[in-house]
């Protein structure tokens, strides 16, 4: 069974927000609405983070791209109440619209934020495809967040097996680390020493978020800085 | 990051916060036409991609767009082509929400009343363009070809020579282009003589010192520039950028140099004085293929101060200290970075440029990369091959459109304002408003929105008010559009066909193919059809000046010439670094192609085709100065000014009249110094502490972005705000003025002020405030009008001495807290 | 509401008048209530229609107003059930006249807290998947399932105490006869049937104390189960228990005194019940204080950076205001007034037990809140300011609270009739016997 | 227990009957389908007279997500100017011929949104018969108007149980 994971290069990253805007694209992420946006409500399943530090003139700005760690043992899957999110044995940390029952306990429970919720109902034109096909709408009420754009391991599976041949590594990429003008963003699937995921994960200048909290994220970043 | 506790505290106050009843979530966010939701429904869900080249920016990234069951339903790079190479801006990736979008004018209006209180009614093309042909046609017998203007904005390549060539047959010299990039070539001009703008091969420099440039974020194609920045990380090239402000490029260099805004020539003058005076400089080029670096003797026996001494009797690091408030042994220590790296690259560009001095700054930065002997050398500098499109049959002008040309052109002022300008919008409103040399009688704007960029926007309204037939190719009704009779929307850039090529410094010949992805939505129509048709119209020499029925026939035409040229390459997968050593040891070739009509077959389906060999150039080529050599003393600039001098009367080359000249133009540099690169001081302002600096992000970019609602959320999320201006100031700033994070703030100038939030950062100057460039409309669609403010509303109309760009760092300001 | 058998009034008829007599006091303070909860339900029907971006919550702040309120009423029911059962099987004379009103306390208040989670969830209509679908490791079944075992056993507990004292009004006849009649369930005061109440008494009493203790433990769970910096604590669960209890004797004297105003129950809840209940509440509040200071001494010493931020956060940041307001009001002001004798007035005590009540509400924020707003990576910290629709359902929370005493009042008698009788009768004599067992000498 | 009051009993019948009502109400109003199409099509005709197969019509079975309903050029092929049978409903189809306009056809079998349902994944990867989820279509001599198996998740996963195929919730859940 394959073991998806991430490899963010925050060396290579400049931080232009192309993967946050093709992740909306891609997965129908909706928009909020200007004062909604700004009392916190702005939905970013990969979210760049920003930080400034270090007095003038020797400031340090971090951007971090964030989507879901999709943790090996993730703490908002233990807590969820009725099993809408779960890890699947792929390793992908699901969320399942449907069963959703808008607790936002996940939420609170995930110690990186990367869930986002619906406070309202979203508006899509009835009918149409809007964006991307593949992907849900979701409604008003339920918890969302990064997939890693499943649907395409799906169509990805699908293919192989018609083919009748394994995945190929960089076969399954999500939107994101499609998009990345960088190529900061390396996909694949980590249990696969061939894959550039392995290689690149055992990097000496690799780091995880929450690494202390035994969470296993599966997302991992490199920098040549000492702490990210 | 900090809050305020005085939020908190209407915790208790209690009956704050948004509370809504409506109006949750955006409405309407797309415009998606009732046939495809139709077609939608009941489709097979077949997916297809086409390649297309993206119309959003100048920049023309290759992308690929996902069609189901031949709707678009998303927008990707195109992984073979060769500017961007799979890589998107985030504006790119929105692109479908700008084909979708709600405001898109549905076909040609015509306005009622005034621009103030105007309805748009629709009117059908023929009438439309009937209209115009016939004010073009009684302009022509009239014999006033030339009092027509067409104002194209960033359009390169085929475009761009569609519309020189319809001006031309027409009888105009009118035909510019606004768009702020326009001017940045003076200083090139001067010093090296071409009047096209450098490029810079990044990818093989080891040090890349960038003045300003803010190239990952404004550059002419962000994209290119951080593919090939995630490329250094791998070589670990050095990145040092120098800017009033920790912008995103800054934040990516290795060392970021903060700099007193305006003072950018200064430093680099800094760093040639360490460079000369510890011979870290190439001397062989320097003696061989650089004029005016010693002191010499003219033919008169005249004595010359030479660039070596005048920089190193006034830019010695102490003064350039107090001048740039960089610290001096940073100077130093650049300095010798930049005579020890090799292959060392300096750039200079927006910051540098956006000032009233910044022809001279650019002209010091340049300089640098003369010192370095950084020309027509890998990792150097040099210039592109136009791609070698068919030749057109030469215009048969006519005796009036020989008489018209003949005028000068209205964009361009008379005498000695702006000497070296291409286009100056300062100019121009003048020339309109007091309708010299010759009133205006028709205007043609397509493209940018000069109104929204102006710094005299009041001025340019009355302008635009007085001339008789506006005409408008904008998709959304904008600020500058709302002052246009006649509005003929054009494609959006996925219904066209259009070639996309030469764009500024990328450092390889390419042509980028636009072709219609799906039908068009509305009743519009591509500009260069238009013009097709309204030549036809006005017929004689102006209609045999495009024997073509449409614009897709000119294009396959041009491209011919491209196909038979057997130069360059379609582009493909695998066109990485080590295949193209490969085929520049073999020689390039295509021979792939059977036929002109398989080229073309592929050249769409793949997006385009890229020259990456480029031929040695000889040294004639390279400097096409005076003395066919860099010219750190500028003969062209002497002689413009000797012209000048001559020009406004009395005795020509008397000290008097130089004198004169020379305070006219604000240059406070006397005898050879002024020819050479040099410091100039910028405005003083005693009771303005401030500089302002505007910047632009890379979700809105000119300011167009901001119709699209996700880019508006996009904004400023890096500054955690959302459809909203802010204005980033310094914690020392801050806390003299008593200001924290979040609050409202007042900047004001001497012209009007801004209220909007602060944002306090470590990442900008003391003596500086940034607000970013591209929301504050009053018009542009639903998602634009009435978020932001727009900072150029508050800048002095000040420009640059030489090229009349507009000096968007030159405004001094004061910070206020606002209640 | 006239008795029809007058004679059968007895001495107790204060206790009964409430029942029969109502005046326009009453009728106007329900009519107000009603309304604030008619507000209420507008808003909530407002954010089922609209979704929960009517409420201040955002990201990250996911939690706000609902979840306080959750914990803070499951707290303040624990006065009830649990005090009365601690009273009951430690045999203290003094505790007839209270436990009915402890345990109405318990029944009402759990009912409303019950049904704050409900009110957080942005798919009410989803509700069910909790029970088709539900998942035991997640600590919100454990709460599904304890507090609805902890409501069934209190109001079992609430009940059968009351059966003899809806016999009598029963038997004394007026309007609802059927009613009385059918929850008497045939009581006649047999020997056999009273020794059947009491044993039942018995076997809830002991039941009730583990229950009520598990139910807050597992409401802490919630936050402690959690790898969030503020909430991860092995102490919570006590912590959590302990709260309750201090903000549930605080509102049992709230209501206690205010009850003693309205009918005049002086000669039932005498000085002597303040002067015992406010040294429990001394008690409670010192321990309670004991368990904050032990909470934040390990967070401030052990220093973690994400917990320090959060402890920081709460001292000197935006939440000082709350933070050293809770202190004021769950230490100083109860500590103050109950040790000095002088201000252990009636007067007195109700301010402090109004002061705890506020001041175990502000801690419930303290601890939901800021551990949200501040989580451990570096995005936007976040803002909460609850909005219009969340002060609506707490007001209609409390509105619920204060009705739901106010008919419960108007239907049974709020002190325990018969418990007071059994009191007069064998409550001396047993407690000399008892007396006489502890004496040294006594077999 | 007590004895019962007449009031009480009273309530007790009532809400009973109350009860009874909503719920027979409740499949009444939710389970029920009215579908009518717009013309009596004739599916056993068509495969044994006219010789034709489900790919036929439904071309984007075997090769796409979704089977698609039959467009009016598909009708067109055999259908057009002269009746070719003495079918009264044939005059209705070639009203709609000559109109040009597509048969406003009932879509009987649709998943929600949130599911990821694939003909081509069922039928050419898996293997599956038509019947097996449509039922004995050659034989209906009325068009479809009500589903063969109900579509909800239990016949889903039961099926993928019996199957040995995977029953994760991303495999379908989108």
């Amino acid at each position: 069974m394959p073991k998806w994971a991430m490899v963010i290069d925050l060396d290579k990253c400049t931080g232009c927000d192309a993967c946050a805007v093709a992740c909306k694209m891609e997965n129908n992420v909706p928009i909020a609405d200007p004062a909604e946006a700004q009392s916190g409500r702005a939905m970013f399943w990969m979210d760049m983070m920003t930080t400034t530090e270090g007095a003038f003139p020797n400031t340090v700005t971090k951007r971090v791209p964030k989507p879901c760690f999709h943790c090996d043992d993730p703490p908002c899957t233990l807590v969820c109440p009725v099993g809408a999110t779960y890890r699947n044995p792929e390793g992908l940390v699901a969320q399942i619209y449907h069963r959703c029952i808008g607790c936002r306990y996940c939420m609170a429970a995930c110690p990186f934020t990367a869930k986002v919720y619906n406070w309202y109902d979203p508006k899509w034109i009835d009918g149409a495809e809007v964006g991307n096909p593949d992907v849900s709408r979701r409604m008003v009420g339920v918890v969302e967040k990064c997939s890693f754009c499943s649907h395409r391991l799906m169509s990805v599976k699908e293919t192989a097996h018609r083919e009748d041949r394994p995945i190929m590594d960089g076969e399954y990429v999500p939107a994101c680390a499609e998009s990345c003008p960088a190529e900061a963003i390396v996909f694949g699937d980590i249990e696969n020493e061939e894959s550039r995921v392995y290689r690149l994960s055992r990097s000496y200048r690799v780091m995880r978020y929450g690494e202390d909290l035994g969470v296993k994220p599966k997302v991992y970043y490199l920098s040549r800085r000492t702490e990210t | 990051m900090e809050i305020k506790r005085r939020e908190f505290l209407r915790l208790f106050g209690g009956l704050s916060g948004s509370f809504l009843f409506v109006g949750c979530g955006l409405d309407d966010v797309l415009d998606i036409p009732q046939s495809m939701i139709e077609q939608a429904r009941r489709g097979p869900g077949i997916e297809t991609w086409q390649n297309t080249i993206c119309g959003l920016c100048p920049a023309g990234c290759g992308t690929r767009v996902r069609l189901i069951d031949d709707i678009p339903v998303s927008v990707k790079g195109n992984p073979v082509y060769p500017i961007n190479r799979g890589g998107m801006c985030p504006l790119g990736l929105n692109a479908l929400h700008s084909l979708y979008h709600p405001d898109r004018l549905k076909g040609p209006v015509q306005r009622k009343g005034t621009p103030d209180h105007a309805t748009w009614e629709s009117i059908s093309w023929e009438n439309a363009l009937s209209q115009i042909a016939e004010r073009l046609v009684e302009l022509r017998v009239a014999g006033k070809p030339h009092q027509v203007a067409f104002l194209g904005h960033e359009e390169n390549g085929l475009l761009k020579q569609h519309f020189a060539r319809f001006m031309q047959a027409y009888g105009s010299p009118n035909y510019f282009q606004f768009a702020p990039s326009q001017n940045t070539v003076t200083p090139y001009s001067l010093l090296q003589g071409h009047l096209t703008l450098p490029a810079y091969d990044f990818l093989n420099a080891r040090l890349i010192v960038s003045f300003g440039s803010n190239f990952l974020e404004e550059g002419s194609s962000p994209v290119y520039y951080t593919k090939v920045y995630s490329h250094h990380e791998e070589q670990q090239t050095r990145y040092v950028q120098i800017e009033s402000r920790h912008s995103l490029t800054a934040s990516n260099a290795d060392q970021w140099i903060p700099i007193r805004p305006g003072t950018y020539g200064a430093l680099a003058l800094g760093l040639s004085y360490v460079l000369i005076r510890e011979e870290l400089y190439d001397r062989e080029f320097v003696r061989s293929k650089t004029f005016g670096f010693e002191d010499r003797v003219d033919s008169s026996g005249v004595r010359h101060v030479g660039f070596k001494n005048m920089v190193l009797g006034n830019y010695y690091p102490e003064r350039v200290e107090e001048l740039t408030g960089v610290p001096s042994p940073v100077i130093l220590q650049l300095g010798r970075e930049l005579g020890n790296a090799h292959p060392a690259l300096v750039v200079g560009d927006q910051g540098a440029i956006d000032n009233t001095n910044g022809t001279f700054s650019t002209m010091a930065i340049h300089s640098l990369n003369a010192l370095l002997g950084n020309f027509e050398r890998e990792g150097g500098i040099f210039f592109v091959d136009d791609p070698p499109f068919s030749r057109f049959e030469p215009v048969q002008s006519d005796v009036v459109a020989r008489d018209g040309l003949k005028q000068s052109p209205i964009g361009i002022s008379e005498g000695d304002v702006y000497p070296f300008t291409r286009f100056s919008i300062e100019a121009f409103t003048k020339n309109v408003l007091s309708e010299t040399p010759y009133p205006l009688s028709v205007l043609f704007i397509r493209g940018g929105n000069p109104l929204f960029e102006s710094l005299n926007r009041s001025k340019l309204a009355e302008a635009l008010k007085k001339i008789p037939l506006v005409v408008s190719f904008d998709s959304i009704l904008s600020e500058t559009s709302e002052f246009a009779h006649l509005i003929l929307p054009e494609h959006h850039f996925m219904e066209r066909w259009d070639a996309i090529s030469a764009v500024d410094s990328i450092p390889f010949a390419h042509v980028g193919i636009q072709h219609p992805v799906v039908q068009p939505f509305h009743d519009t129509k591509q500009v260069g059809d238009v013009l097709i048709g309204l030549a036809q119209q006005v017929g004689g020499v102006v209609g045999k000046a495009f024997p073509f029925s449409n614009y897709e026939e000119e294009l396959k035409f041009a491209m011919e010439g491209v196909y038979k040229s057997g130069t360059g390459a379609i582009a493909a997968g695998g066109a990485g670094s080590l295949w193209i050593q490969y085929l520049q040891q073999r020689g390039w070739q295509i021979g792939r192609y059977s036929s002109f009509d398989e080229f073309w077959d592929r050249l769409v389906g793949q997006g385009g085709w890229w020259n990456p060999i480029r031929k040695r150039k000889n040294w004639d080529v390279v400097f096409k100065t005076p003395s066919k050599k860099f010219e750190f003393f500028s003969q062209t600039l002497k002689k413009a000014l000797d012209n000048l001098t001559n020009q406004s009367g009395g005795e020509s080359g008397t000290a008097q009249n130089y004198e004169r000249v020379l305070n006219r133009l604000n240059i406070s540099a006397r005898g050879d110094t002024v020819f050479l690169p040099h410091h100039e001081p910028i405005p003083h302002e005693p009771d303005m502490l401030f500089h302002l600096v505007t910047f632009r992000v890379l979700p809105v970019r000119d300011g167009q972005g901001a119709a699209l609602p996700m880019m508006q959320e996009l904004f400023g999320h890096s500054a955690n705000r959302h459809w909203e201006s802010w204005a980033e100031i310094h914690p020392e700033t801050a806390a003299i003025n008593n200001i924290s994070d979040g609050d409202w703030v007042l900047i004001s100038s001497v012209v009007g002020s801004l209220r909007l939030r602060a944002k306090i950062t470590e990442g900008i100057m003391p003596s500086v405030v940034a607000i970013p460039f591209g929301l504050g409309h009053t018009s542009l669609g639903r998602y634009a009008k009435g978020h932001g403010v727009n900072p150029n509303t508050i800048m002095r109309n000040l420009y640059d001495q030489l090229n009349g760009k507009p000096a968007l760092q030159a405004t001094k300001v004061k910070i206020a807290r606002a209640t | 509401m006239k008795p029809e058998n007058i004679e059968l009034a007895d001495k107790d008829e204060t206790l009964f008048r409430p029942i029969y007599h109502t005046g326009t006091g009453f009728y106007v303070t329900l009519g107000i209530l009603g309304l604030i909860l008619l507000w209420a339900l507008y808003m909530y029907v407002m954010q089922v229609r609209f979704g929960l971006g009517m409420t201040g919550m955002n990201q990250p702040v996911t939690w706000g107003f609902y979840i306080v309120n959750f914990v803070f009423f499951i707290g303040i029911s624990h006065a009830g059930t649990l005090i009365s059962a601690i009273l009951r099987l430690s045999k203290a004379e003094w505790r007839r006249p209270i436990t009915r009103m402890a345990e109405v306390i318990t029944a009402i208040v759990l009912a409303i807290g019950g049904l704050h989670p409900i009110l957080d969830l942005g798919r009410p209509d989803r509700m069910m998947n909790l029970l088709e679908a539900g998942r035991l490791q997640s600590p919100l079944l454990w709460d599904v399932t304890s507090i609805t075992a902890y409501f069934t056993a209190s109001t079992v507990y609430l009940y059968l105490p009351m059966i003899p004292d809806i016999a009598r009004i029963r038997d004394r006849g007026g309007k609802f006869k059927w009613l009385y009649a059918f929850m008497a369930w045939g009581w006649q005061g047999t020997e056999k049937q009273k020794r059947v109440l009491n044993r039942a008494i018995n076997i809830l009493m002991v039941m009730v104390i583990p229950i009520a203790i598990s139910v807050h433990t597992v409401i802490s769970y919630i936050f402690s189960m959690t790898l969030q910096p503020g909430w991860h604590s092995t102490i919570f669960g006590p912590y959590f228990v302990v709260g309750a209890i201090f903000s549930g004797i605080a509102a049992l004297l709230i209501v206690m005194i205010a009850f003693r105003k309205v009918y005049h129950f002086e000669n039932y809840l005498k000085e002597i019940h303040f002067q015992y209940l406010s040294t429990l509440l001394l008690i409670m509040s010192l321990i309670w204080s004991y368990f904050t200071f032990s909470e934040y001494l390990t967070g401030v010493f052990g220093a973690e950076p994400h917990e320090m931020h959060i402890i920081l956060y709460k001292f000197t940041g935006p939440f000082a205001f709350y933070f050293w307001g809770m202190i004021l009001c769950n230490f100083l002001v109860p500590v103050i007034i109950i040790s000095f004798k002088k201000l252990r007035t009636i007067t007195g005590i109700f301010i402090a037990s109004v002061a705890v009540v506020i001041g175990m509400w502000l801690e419930r924020f303290i601890i939901v809140v800021p551990s949200l707003a501040n989580p451990r990576l570096d995005v936007p910290i976040g803002i909460y300011v609850p909005t219009v629709l969340e002060w609506a359902l707490f007001a209609g929370g409390l509105a619920v609270f204060v009705m739901g005493f106010m008919i419960f009042s108007k239907f049974f008698p709020l002190i325990s009739v018969w418990e007071i009788e059994e009191g007069r009768t064998h409550g001396r004599k047993e407690v000399e016997n008892r007396i006489e067992s502890y004496l040294p000498g006594s077999s | 227990m007590p004895k019962l009051r007449p009031t009480t009993r009273k309530l007790v019948l009532l809400g009973t009957i109350g009860g009874i009502i909503l719920i027979a109400g409740y499949f009444k109003v939710f389970l029920h389908s009215d579908l009518r199409q717009p013309i009596q099509y004739n599916h056993k005709i068509h495969i044994e007279s006219a010789g034709m197969t489900c790919v036929d019509c439904h071309e984007s079975v075997l090769v796409s997500a979704s089977a698609t309903i039959p467009r009016l050029e598909i009708c067109t092929s055999c259908h057009s100017g002269e009746p070719i049978s003495d079918s009264p409903e044939e005059p209705k189809l070639l009203k709609f011929v000559a109109d040009g306009n597509e048969i406003p056809w009932q879509r009987v079998y649709s998943v929600p949104d949130h599911v990821y349902f694939s003909h081509q994944r069922h039928v050419t990867d898996g293997r599956i018969e038509c019947a097996t989820c449509h039922g004995n279509i050659p034989d209906f001599t009325q068009p479809v108007t009500s589903t063969f198996m109900p579509v909800m998740m239990e016949s889903c996963m039961d099926c993928h149980r019996l199957n040995g195929v995977t029953n994760d919730c991303l495999a379908c859940h989108r």
